[in-house]
């Protein structure tokens, strides 16, 4: 208990481009690089800064999510000594009250409540859509150093590695040494596409006091409790916040193709020990599993692989999640097989991502584009002729 | 709560005949298979045949052992009040107290036994490879009202002689017990797997005890006080695949089977699982340099060489232009460039430096120890 | 494993009368005799079968009973082998696909899934507001004995123990030994209230593949799936259901009066050993607490305590959960006093139900009557005037 | 993962002086305060203090001690890949170990240690009560470039003698060590609570042990030793409750103070919660007849009788017109009716049946032992 953090995950994410993977579960959800979900990234951030509890605002159907993270066992989030995990879901509210959940009863006393209980100096808000792996501990000791009020993570990335339409927000870091923030800005697109901003990560370290003080006013003016707003409010009565830049791999998962890129990042051994370096090790949670067994023709080439697939067929710079079977004669590349997947002889696949327990036919083929994956969804059926056959 | 049956798994060996796999880590912990322990078997199959309660009898090098089976919870075991508990030496107001044998093992432990109160206890050993459903040899003890069921599996008359030799009559109750006989009566050889009636054995076990009778090994000892009492002995045959992996050779051989495809032991059939306590890693990574065939990877692999034949486990790095053939790679080993491996046991955690070759033969099988190293500059070479 | 069950927990419960202690929890998380919250009873019965998962249908927010639940561990419920609880909100479906939950598109698959996935011979089904503590290995073996499709749980009532105004259903059992069940009755308010029912109490074992059956009857009928449709199912077709008797302590939770009266009943000790017998004692989630302490004026008489609390005030005829204070001088009477309660010198309550976390200051008095308790709602405080100022 | 401190509580003893009370079970698991044992202070002050890597040394009956202490979860431990391990007696290729003392019984578990190697260790105690937070004496002995810090608290200088006594500069320097001395030259007691720099404590354990010179004891032999090598030993002064419970007239004093309603422990805290393991129990039921006063009871218990001035643990059943008084009495036990039970200690699960007397006077407290039966017809009185 070296850092005494509350710790508050926004999962209410953008997830309308990232449909049909998302017709079922949040983006916190998603299956990511053959044994992870995008969860587990805040999550392991939180474990190897030893935190012990999380507060969870989710929308929609929570069922994927809980069943991923049960107690939080796996992340060290179900000590009796003040652990937990704190699921608050908006859209059930919503529904209950009748009205905005901003406005509802207990959005902000949810907030209250965990952030007042937990023994903690500090608060740590964090989402999952921006793929990273943050050494909290280290933002941690430089909060403390800074002696600000507010740290806010920021990564310094080319306007062009993101959506041309979606609005980013920037932090205005003050050049010298101090890294002291002293605005944020909406980032539409721009004309120069080398333009290099400051991409706010949406992950902040606040002083428990400063965040319980907003909460008052966010009731007042009803507004989300958002980093970013976090960070105006700050700013606005002439708080310190502190800019800690994040070198790491980060992708910005918003849409199919930021999905995928992600995904297909990780065959790249660089950004594969980016994101999975050893001494920060990502955790997820721990299934029974036995190896993969790769048959005598089973040809594997920049690809990866989780526990308990069995190979006859080739396969090309690839990730293949669990239990997949994938037959002689058939051949997958630049493509995502999520677990369950049952592909038969003579398959051709080609820029395809296959949601959770997809049946393909012998003798199929699909090929998608790199800038347009062709996604199958969960349970469908890939037919000899190729169709697709929702399950 | 009662509990009907309490299972003993007899952990203590040293298992000397596995040389330098067993020098820091006792043999039920010895790794198999890629995400394996030995153990994982008779652990798995205690929780797929509904018993929970598990006493893990032990008392070589028990750390590894013991932080793999913690309290069961990786088998499921610790559920409706049951769990996994290791039993190591202790003393008491009687002195102090190191297990001699393996009924003298369960004996010690009568009070972990007694708390739990059950009508039958199931005798294992940690160190065999195999699935059977103790819960059908159970039935068959209760049908035949035994006293003591012994598990037995018909082996090669030729063979017989290398093993404890069950003689049965045609209802299958033993008459006789031979112990590596010159000249074996049955081929029906003792797995060392028993359930006895617990009343019973541990009046036995008392009884002689405070006659100072020796009653230290169930083969040597009780059998044959259980057969000069005319008790119940049944035999109960097993017919599967069973392995004694306590040699280098059987080890090796255990896990070359283990890659057939149509491995009578179906390790990927979901109806009887074979658990393990998996650690948190990475996914498998093959290079563009990787070549792969007829292997068995594990997560958190990185390989850039070649693998043929042979079964890598959990998080060991295979450098370009390395070939492993025939081999058994053991968790965490560290294969550098152009080694090549043939025929080997490469130990947990040992690390083969570039250029280095190991190969044995399948009558020599070759072995590098838990963390040993070869090759390269290491000072310790 | 002896037997192997699936379980279905229907806890879209009828709570209305039930406020303000519903407000904010489902029926299924009510406090109950000092330590327990409802959902532990049916936990426990499967527990003591030695069932290893469980099915949770629910409405509104989970969140009370998540936090309660946890990973199911008190409970036996988290095994790798087989093991999970899997919580599907009703609710939260309904608003999403904004329709009537039965036509939406996964009720019947969420108890399709999780029942063929079991490793199950029978399912369970059960719900939480009918308190009483079943064997249900009893049930089981009785079920086997039967070779019946159907085992109903009942148990015989007179009327007149019942609402007036609640509509129950019966059972026809045969007379003789064969305890079959020939028919199901709703009964409303009958003119003689001495008359005897075979109260159905929603617990039932069923052969998996008759659910299973049943499953795509009902989704065409858009039926729920609930003990009363499957018994007229399987009655319609001519399966055999028997009837097992109950003789234990039961209540129907479904008004503050009711509520109140089953906690006072555990004050009578053939209630209270009936309940909580020990060979099937009755699990909850542990917390980590000390013993309660009872100073030098302290006055118990006939009442249940749990640990941690501080009782320097005289008690009679009531119940206290954990962690509440009671001062010197002031007497509480024919009450339910749920945690964190924190009552001054001076107070007098009398058939009262305070809601977790009241403060009563000094003076104050409350009296209700046995027929109507008064009930003060969570998080309030009861001035020294008597008044209620809710929190 | 490396660990910055790993914890080591000496749990091993047979606790003699608590006579029929550790018969069955070893001391750091007797009762205490009725829903504690006494070990929970130790392993609670541990999570409380941060440190979740926690060796549990124990060898004398440990059965009741390790159900307990599992793997640490009910203390939180079990985070972060920390735990509470049990570490028992165990052979190896050297041969059998049992610990001969308390710097031996580190020495026998290096390997544990230096799995997680950690930077410092952390001695304890497993039979103290008291809340101490093991960090701030951590700063301390960082402050100071320490290799050794002892706890140590004043005690009045006419009860010096008795203990283990430091001698300190005025900068807290140890200087001198007399283990009770008569004519002691300091009243700062040792607590038996030790920080030592890692790797030099493993440096001195295995050279000794090579040298075949004797470093079995902290007190005996290892502090003597860094005396002579004139490591920096600092005395860290503990200020607070501290309560050494080894004997049955200082539990029983221990646990009326406990009763005090401003008792110093401050047992109701949250800020330094004193965890146990839970039972899984009914509520608290006082009949009708029930008449209770300055005392503490416990989940699970059923009073019909009177208790004046006692603890009373869980699932202990008090009969009609029994009178308890200052008396503690442990979990399980049955008291039944019209007993009389003044200044006594009543064992787990004892029974003392109908109209007998348990009485004790303050110089020498009653004791029923461990499931041990008084008065009635039983057969065993």
């Amino acid at each position: 208990m070296k850092y005494k953090i509350a710790s508050i995950l926004n999962l209410v994410e953008y997830e309308d481009k990232l449909k049909p993977l998302t017709n079922r579960r949040p983006v916190a959800s998603l299956p990511f690089a053959c044994r992870y979900r995008l969860i587990d990234f805040p999550f392991s951030s939180l474990y190897n800064a030893q935190a012990v509890s999380a507060a969870l605002f989710i929308s929609g159907s929570g069922h994927s999510l809980y069943d991923h993270i049960r107690s939080g066992s796996s992340w060290g989030l179900d000590s009796v000594a003040g652990g937990g995990v704190f699921t608050h879901s908006q859209v059930l509210l919503k529904s209950e009250a009748n009205q905005d959940y901003k406005t509802g009863p207990y959005y902000y006393d949810d907030h209250y409540k965990y952030v007042s209980k937990a023994k903690a100096d500090y608060v740590v808000i964090m989402g999952s859509s921006i793929l990273s792996n943050v050494q909290l501990e280290s933002v941690l000791n430089y909060h403390m150093d800074k002696e600000c009020d507010v740290t806010v993570v920021y990564k310094k990335v080319k306007r062009s590695e993101l959506r041309d339409d979606t609005i980013y927000t920037s932090l205005r870091v003050n050049g010298n040494e101090e890294e002291l923030v002293e605005g944020i800005d909406w980032v539409a697109s721009q004309p120069d596409p080398e333009s290099v901003l400051a991409l706010n990560m949406r992950m902040m370290v606040i002083n428990k006091k400063l965040f319980l003080d907003y909460l008052f006013t966010a009731r007042e003016k009803t507004q989300d409790i958002s980093v970013d707003n976090l960070i105006q409010y700050t700013l606005d009565f002439d708080n310190q916040v502190s800019g800690f830049e994040y070198t790491g791999y980060l992708k910005v998962i918003e849409d199919i193709k930021s999905y995928y890129e992600a995904n297909m990042d990780m065959l790249n051994e660089d950004n594969f020990n980016s994101l999975f370096y050893k001494s920060d090790p990502v955790r997820t949670r721990s299934k029974n599993s036995g190896p993969t067994y790769y048959g005598e023709d089973a040809v594997v080439e920049n690809s990866q692989f989780a526990n308990d697939c069995e190979i006859f067929g080739s396969v090309k710079n690839s990730l293949f999640f669990r239990k997949v079977q994938l037959a002689k004669g058939s051949h997958v590349e630049d493509s995502i097989i999520m677990q369950d997947a049952y592909i038969e002889e003579d398959v051709y696949l080609k820029h395809v991502i296959l949601d959770k327990h997809v049946y393909v036919q012998r003798g199929a083929r699909l090929e998608g584009t790199a800038e347009e994956p062709i996604v199958v969804a969960k349970d469908s059926v890939v037919d000899a002729e190729g169709n697709i056959v929702e399950g | 709560m009662k509990t009907e049956t309490v299972a003993m798994i007899l952990a203590g060996g040293q298992g000397s005949r596995l040389g330098k796999l067993t020098k820091q880590i006792a043999k039920p912990a010895v790794p198999f298979g890629g995400n394996y322990r030995i153990i994982d078997f008779a652990l798995s199959n205690c929780a797929n045949s509904g018993i929970s309660d598990v006493g893990v009898v032990t008392q070589y090098q028990p750390l590894v052992l013991n932080r793999h089976v913690g309290n069961g919870s990786s088998w499921g075991l610790n559920r409706h009040n049951g769990g996994a508990t290791i039993l190591q030496p202790y003393s008491s107001v009687e002195g102090e107290k190191f297990f001699k044998g393996t009924a003298h093992a369960v004996f010690q432990n009568i009070a972990f036994i007694e708390e739990k109160n059950p009508d039958y206890v199931v005798i294992l050993s940690g160190d065999h490879i195999y699935k059977m459903d103790y819960e059908k040899m159970l039935d068959y003890h209760k049908a035949r009202a035994a006293s003591l069921t012994v598990g037995v599996m018909p082996v090669p008359w030729d063979e017989a002689s290398r093993f404890g030799v069950m003689n049965t009559d045609r209802t299958d109750r033993i008459i006789e017990f031979q112990e590596k006989p010159d000249k074996p009566k049955s081929n029906l050889a003792s797995m060392g797997i028993y359930i006895f009636n617990w009343p019973r054995l541990k009046q036995y076990l008392e009884d002689n005890q405070s006659k100072n009778r020796q009653m230290e090994d169930f083969g040597h000892h009780v059998i044959p006080a259980y057969l000069r009492n005319s008790e119940a002995i049944y035999a109960y045959s097993f017919e599967g695949y069973w392995k004694d992996v306590g040699t280098i050779e059987s080890l090796w051989s255990a896990n070359m089977e283990f890659l057939e495809p149509n491995h009578e032991l179906n390790i990927r059939n979901t109806d009887w699982r074979i658990y393990s306590n998996n650690p948190n890693t990475t996914p498998q990574f093959f290079t563009k340099t990787a070549k792969i065939k007829d292997s068995m990877i594990t997560d958190g692999c990185y390989i850039a060489g070649e693998i043929d034949h042979s079964i890598i486990s959990n998080n060991v790095k295979v450098g370009k232009g390395s070939v492993i053939k025939d081999s058994f790679v053991m968790p965490n080993a560290v294969i550098g460039e152009n080694v090549r491996i043939d025929k080997a046991i490469i130990g947990e955690g040992a690390h083969i430096y570039d250029g280095a070759e190991v190969v044995g033969t399948e009558s020599e099988i070759a072995v590098i120890g838990y963390q040993e190293e070869v090759g390269g500059y290491s000072d310790e070479v």
